[in-house]
C-alpha cells in the first residue's frame, strides 16, 4: 500500500524536555491512524510537527513520500482540526468555511460551489449565514472539519476534536466522523487521550509515552493484545488486571504464587514454554474474562484467586465487581444476572479465570510474553 | 458574602459622598458658570450665558480647542495606541530577554515622577546643555531650541512615551484573548502577516481598540502635565484647554469664566464618551 | 426505613427561569441516591437548596423530619464536596481538613484527632503537612472529601466531584467513593450529568429534566425499564434505539410497520392487550438487545429490519455497529468474534430483535406503556 | 506572529528611544546634581556632592519629604486602599442597579480633567461661596476657610477621591478570582464574615493588595495635581516633594539642585518598588 506519512527518527525538544523521542512511524494512504496516551505524551506535539507548526529538533517527516521537514505549513498540503474548533467569531460559517479558499486567491464562485459542497458532506448546508456563536458545540465541530474539507487536503490533522463535545454527541460525532473518513478515504491522524475513542474510530493506533510509541497496532490487536503493560493498564475501562505473581515448577508443572494464592492452569501445554524459565511473572486478565462464584461454605480449604467484594457498580447491562484480594484489588465485570445481583459488598469470592484469555508480562521489562 | 442590610449601610454614606463631590460639582460648575464670580469684582451676579459668549468669541478659546484636539489625534490616537498595538503585536506569543526588558521598562516610565520627567525633558531638548542637540552636533548639524522651536512636537513625543506603555500592557493582553489556534489555523491555510492582521487581529480586539481609545482620549484631554515642560508657550502655542482652565481659574481668577470653560470641557468629554460607549455597544 | 431528606413541592425561580420546579422526593437513611440530567435541568440547584445556599421559591425541605427551610446552611448539618474541591490554597492539608471543625470552636487536640481520623480513612494520611497545589487532582478529590467527613455530618452532598479528574482517576474514585459510602453508612446525594457515574454509584437515581423528576428508581431499574423516551436516550451509552411504529392490525395479529419495514413477533400474548389500542408507538430496544445477519442474497425478499452498515466502532470486547435503516439510525452493540469481524461497512444487513426486551412507549406522552 | 528577524528590524528603533528616553535622563538627571546647572549662573561646573548637602539640610527639604510620606500614607494607603476594598467586598457577588450606579460614577470620576475637579473643589471649599459652608451654615455653625485652615486634609480627600475607584476595581476583579465554592464551603460549615475575609479574602489576596499599594504609593508619591488645589501653600503646608521641585527646578530653574531632588525622589521610588517586588516575590 501507498505511504502517506512517514517519520523518520523524529525528534523534539523543548528546552529540557524531550517531547517526542526519535519516533519511527509510517501510516498509509486513506487509512484512519490514532496517536493515543496521556497528558504529556508527546501525541499533540507530533501532530504539530506534521503541521509545520514546530520544527523537528532531529528526524524527517515524508509526506507522499517527500521530505517536508522544513517546508512552512502552507506548503504542506494537510489541514488540521483543533480541539477548540477555531472558528472566526466574526464570520459566517460560509466564510469560516471559505477562509482557507479566500487565502489561496480562488475565485469567489468557485468559492462559492466548494464551500456548498463541503457544508453539504458535513450536513450543516442551512447554516451557512450563521454565525459561529449561533451553532451547538456538535454544529461548531462540523463547521471546522468543512473547513479542513474544503482544501482537499492530502492528509487530515485531528488534535483532540471531540473533547469539547458532551457524551452524548460524542458518539453521535464519533460515528459520523468515522463514517465520513472511509467515505472520503483522506489519510487521517487523530489525536487523542481518550482510549475509547481511539479503539473506536481508528483503523490502527499508536500508544504513545514519554515520546515514544509503546505499541502500533490495529484497535482490536491493541485491545486484546497490549504489548506491554503501560498499554494494557491504559486501554480498557476499566483496564486489564494485572496480578504480580511467582512461578513455582512442581515438576513439569507451573504453579503460579500471588501474594495469598496459588493458580495452576489445566491446559498446559502451550504455556510451559514461557512459563519455565522465570521466576516472576505479571498475569494480564481482562475484567470480562473473569467470573465469581460466592463462597458458601467459609471453613472449606479454597484454591485460586479467593477474595472479598469490595464495591460493586451497575454498568448498564453488566456490572463491575471490584475484588481485595490481599492487597491487590481485581476489577470483574459479569453480565447482570439473576445470580450476579445476589452479589453484595462484603462476600467472600472466588475469582475463575477464563485461562486461553490470560496474558503473560515479563516482571523485569514489562514486555507482553509470546 | 455580606447581608443586603450591612451592605446599605455601609453603602449610604458612601452614595452620599458621590452624589456631593460627583454630582453636585457638575451642577455646582454649571451655576457658575452663569455668574461673573471672581475674586476679583465685589459681588457675584447672574449674567446669563454672558460667559459663553465671551468664551466662543475669544480665539484664545478657539486656539486651545484646536491644540488639544491635535494633541489628543497625534498623540493619544496615532502615538499611544498605534505604538502600544504595535509593541504588543511584535512581542505576541515571543518570550525571552528582550519582551521581559520592554515590558519592565515600560512599568518603570510609571515610577518616575511627571516633575522629574519633565526635568529630564527639559534638560534633554535643553538649546545649549541639552543632550539632544550635543548628539546633533557630532553630526555636524547647528542644534534647535526645541521646546521653543517645535514645542507641540515636544509634548506630544513627551505624551507618547508617557502613556504608550498602557496601550502595549492592555493589547498585551487583549491579544491572549485570541486563541492560539485561531493564528494556527491561519498558518496552515498560509495567511500572510497583512492576513492575520486584518482577519483576525483587528475584527477580536475591536472591544479592546475602542476601550483603549477612549480612555487615552480622555485621559489626554484633560492632562496637565504639558504645562510643566512648556507652561502653555512659548505664546500660547501649547496652551491646551486644561492649561487655558489653570490660567483663567487660578492664575487670574476669573472663576466665573473657568466654571464655563470647565463646563465646555465636560461637555466635550461627555460627548466623546458617548460615542465611544455607542460604538462598543455596537460590537 | 428513615428518611433522611424530603422535598415538598419544592420549587426555585430564578428571575424568568424556572430552575426547580415543585419537586416532591424522598431519600432515605443511609442512601446513596444521585440526581442525574443534562446541564441546565436543575439538579445542582436542587443540591444548593438542601445546603442553603439557595433559598427555595416555594414548597418545603425536611432534613431528619425536621423542616429546615429557612435556616441558614451551618445548622442543617450537612457537608458538601464541590466539583472543584474548594481547597484553600494557603493552608496545609491538615488545616483544610480541620477547617469545619476550627470554625465551630473544636479544641486544637480534638480537631487533630479527628483531623487524623478522617485522613486515614480517606487513606491520605501522610499528607496532612503539604499544601493542595503538591496534591495530584485525585489526592485533593480525597482531602475535600475528608473535610466534608471530619463535621460528621448527617447527609454528604456531592457536586459533579469527580469531573475534574482523567477518565482512569475518576474509576479508580468511583470505586473508592462507593465503598467509602457503604462503610459510613451516611446519606449521600449526589449530582452528577454522566449516566455511567450515576449508575455506578447510586442506589437510587432520578432523573431530572427541566426542574422535574422523570423517574425515580433503582438503577438496574433505570437501565432496564426507562420510565419515558427521555430517560431512555439519556440513560445508556449509546443510548437506547428508539423506533417510530404504526400499529397494524391483522385480525388478532399486532403487525408493526417502521418507516419502511414490519415487524411480527411471535410471542403475542402478554402484548396483544398494550398494541391492540394504539395507533402509534415507539419501540425501545437497548443496542445489546439485537443482532445482525449479513444478506447474502439480495434478491431475497426480507421481513424485519433490514438496512446497510454505516459505521463500525470498536468499544472493546464489543464492536458498534450503527445501521442505517430508512432515515433512521440503529445502532447494534455485539461482542467481537469471528461472524462480526466479518462485517463492514456498506454491507447490508437484517436487524434481528430480542423480543422479550422490548419495551413501548406512548407516541404521544412518551411514557412506557406497562 | 511575526519572525524574528521582522521583529528585531522593528525593535531597534524602539531599544534604542526607549534607551535616549528612559535610561540617559536617569544618568543624566544624576549627572547634573553633581553640578551647578542653572539658567541664573554663568557657567556649569562640577560641585561634587554640594547640591545634596545643601538639600540634606534644608529644613524645607524634609518638610517637603515629610509631607510626602503623610500624604502617601494617609490618601493611599488607608485612603484609596481601604476604601477600594471595602466598597469591592460589599459588592461582590451582588448584583443590582447600585452596583452599576457605583462603578459608572467611580469610572465617570476619570473623565472629569484634573483640573476641572481642583476647579470644582476650590468652589466646594471656599470659605465664603462655597457649597460645604453653606451646608453648615443651615445648621448654624461657622464656615472655615477649609483650603487655608486643613489644608493637608484637603488635599488628602481630594485624592482618595481620585484614586479610590482604580482599587475598587482592581479589588471587584481580583475578588472574582476566588473560585465561589470558597466561600460556599466556609458558608456551609458556618464561618462568619470576619472568618472569611481572615481565611479566605485576605491570604488570597495578597499579591492583589500588594500590586495596588505598590501602584497607588508609587502614583500618589508623584502626584502633581494638589498643586493645582493648593499651589503648596498655605505657606509650606502642602509642599509635597513634586511641588518642591516643581518651584526649585522650574520656577527658579535651579537646575542642579532640582536634578538632586529628582535623584532623591528615584531612589526613594526604586527602593519603594522593590520592597513591593520583593513582597511579592516571596508569595
Amino acid at each position: 500500500m501507498e505511504t502517506s506519512v512517514k517519520f523518520e527518527d523524529l525528534t523534539k525538544e523543548f528546552e529540557d524536555v524531550v517531547a517526542v523521542d526519535h519516533l519511527n512511524l509510517k501510516i498509509e494512504k486513506g487509512e484512519f491512524f490514532a496517536l493515543l496516551g496521556p497528558s504529556g505524551c508527546g501525541k499533540t506535539t507530533t501532530l504539530r510537527l506534521i503541521a509545520g507548526l514546530e520544527q523537528p529538533t532531529e528526524g524527517k517527516i515524508f509526506l507522499n513520500n517527500e521530505d517536508v521537514s522544513s517546508y512552512p505549513p502552507k506548503e504542506r498540503d494537510v489541514a488540521m482540526v483543533f480541539q477548540d474548533y477555531a472558528l472566526y467569531p466574526h464570520m459566517t460559517i460560509s466564510e469560516n468555511i471559505g477562509y482557507p479558499l479566500k487565502v489561496r486567491g480562488v475565485a469567489k464562485e468557485d468559492r462559492q460551489e466548494r464551500i456548498k459542497e463541503a457544508a453539504e458532506n458535513l450536513q450543516i448546508g442551512e447554516l451557512l449565514d450563521r454565525r459561529p456563536s449561533q451553532l451547538s458545540g456538535g454544529q461548531q465541530q462540523r463547521v471546522s472539519v468543512a473547513r479542513a474539507l474544503v482544501h482537499e487536503p492530502s492528509v487530515f490533522l485531528f488534535d483532540e476534536p471531540l473533547s469539547n463535545l458532551d457524551a452524548r454527541l460524542r458518539i453521535e460525532a464519533r460515528t459520523f466522523l468515522r463514517h465520513l473518513q472511509k467515505e472520503l478515504g483522506i489519510t487521517t491522524i487523530y489525536v487523542t487521550h481518550d482510549q475509547s475513542e481511539a479503539l473506536a474510530l481508528a483503523d490502527r493506533i499508536a500508544i504513545m509515552e514519554a515520546g515514544q510509541a509503546r505499541q502500533v497496532d490495529a484497535a482490536q490487536k491493541v485491545y486484546h493484545e497490549p504489548a506491554d503493560t503501560f498499554v494494557a493498564n491504559f486501554v480498557g475501562s476499566p483496564p486489564m488486571n494485572l496480578l504480580q505473581c511467582r512461578v513455582n515448577m512442581e515438576g513439569e508443572t507451573p504453579i503460579l504464587e500471588t501474594e495469598n494464592n496459588t493458580i495452576s492452569f489445566t491446559n498446559l501445554e502451550n504455556r510451559l514454554q514461557r512459563l519455565k524459565e522465570r521466576d516472576e511473572l505479571i498475569l494480564g486478565i481482562r475484567p470480562e474474562d473473569m467470573d465469581l462464584t460466592l463462597n458458601v461454605d467459609q471453613d472449606e480449604q479454597l484454591t485460586g484467586l479467593v477474595g472479598e467484594i469490595y464495591a460493586v457498580e451497575t454498568l448498564g447491562a453488566q456490572v463491575l465487581f471490584s475484588v481485595k484480594i490481599g492487597n491487590s484489588m481485581i476489577r470483574v465485570r459479569e453480565m447482570s444476572s439473576e445470580k450476579v445481583s445476589q452479589l453484595a459488598v462484603g462476600d467472600d469470592v472466588s475469582v475463575e479465570i477464563n485461562e486461553d484469555r490470560v496474558l503473560y508480562y515479563d516482571a523485569e521489562d514489562k514486555a507482553l510474553i509470546n | 458574602m455580606i447581608s443586603k442590610k450591612t451592605a446599605f449601610f455601609f453603602l449610604l454614606p458612601a452614595l452620599v459622598l458621590i452624589f456631593i463631590f460627583l454630582i453636585f460639582p457638575a451642577f455646582w460648575t454649571l451655576y457658575y458658570s452663569l455668574t461673573d464670580y471672581s475674586l476679583l469684582g465685589a459681588s457675584t451676579e447672574f449674567i446669563g450665558v454672558q460667559n459663553f459668549i465671551n468664551l466662543f468669541t475669544s480665539a484664545r478659546f478657539w486656539n486651545a480647542t484646536i491644540l488639544s484636539f491635535e494633541f489628543v489625534f497625534f498623540s493619544a490616537i496615532i502615538g499611544q495606541a498605534g505604538v502600544g498595538l504595535l509593541l504588543a503585536m511584535l512581542f505576541h506569543r515571543k518570550s525571552g530577554w528582550l519582551k521581559k526588558l520592554v515590558r519592565n521598562l515600560a512599568v518603570a516610565s510609571w515610577l518616575i515622577p511627571a516633575v522629574v520627567v519633565a526635568y529630564a525633558w527639559a534638560a534633554f531638548l535643553d538649546k545649549e546643555y541639552g543632550l539632544l542637540n550635543q548628539i546633533i552636533g557630532i553630526f555636524g548639524f547647528t542644534g534647535i531650541d526645541w521646546l521653543n522651536e517645535v514645542p507641540m512636537g515636544s509634548i506630544i513625543i513627551f505624551n507618547i512615551w508617557r502613556g504608550a506603555a498602557f496601550s502595549m500592557l492592555l493589547f498585551t493582553s487583549a491579544l491572549k484573548t485570541i486563541p492560539p489556534s485561531h493564528f494556527e489555523t491561519a498558518d496552515v491555510v498560509g495567511a500572510s502577516l497583512w492576513d492575520k492582521i486584518k482577519d483576525i487581529v483587528l475584527p477580536q480586539l475591536k472591544t479592546f481598540i475602542g476601550s483603549d481609545l477612549a480612555l487615552i482620549t480622555l485621559w489626554t484631554f484633560n492632562l496637565f502635565t504639558p504645562f510643566l515642560l512648556t507652561g502653555g508657550g512659548p505664546g500660547r502655542q501649547t496652551e491646551i484647554l486644561p492649561i487655558y482652565t489653570y490660567f483663567k481659574a487660578f492664575k487670574y481668577m476669573e472663576f466665573g469664566l473657568g466654571a464655563a470653560i470647565s463646563a465646555v470641557i465636560l461637555f466635550i468629554n461627555l460627548t466623546l464618551a458617548l460615542v465611544y460607549l455607542n460604538y462598543l455597544k455596537a460590537e
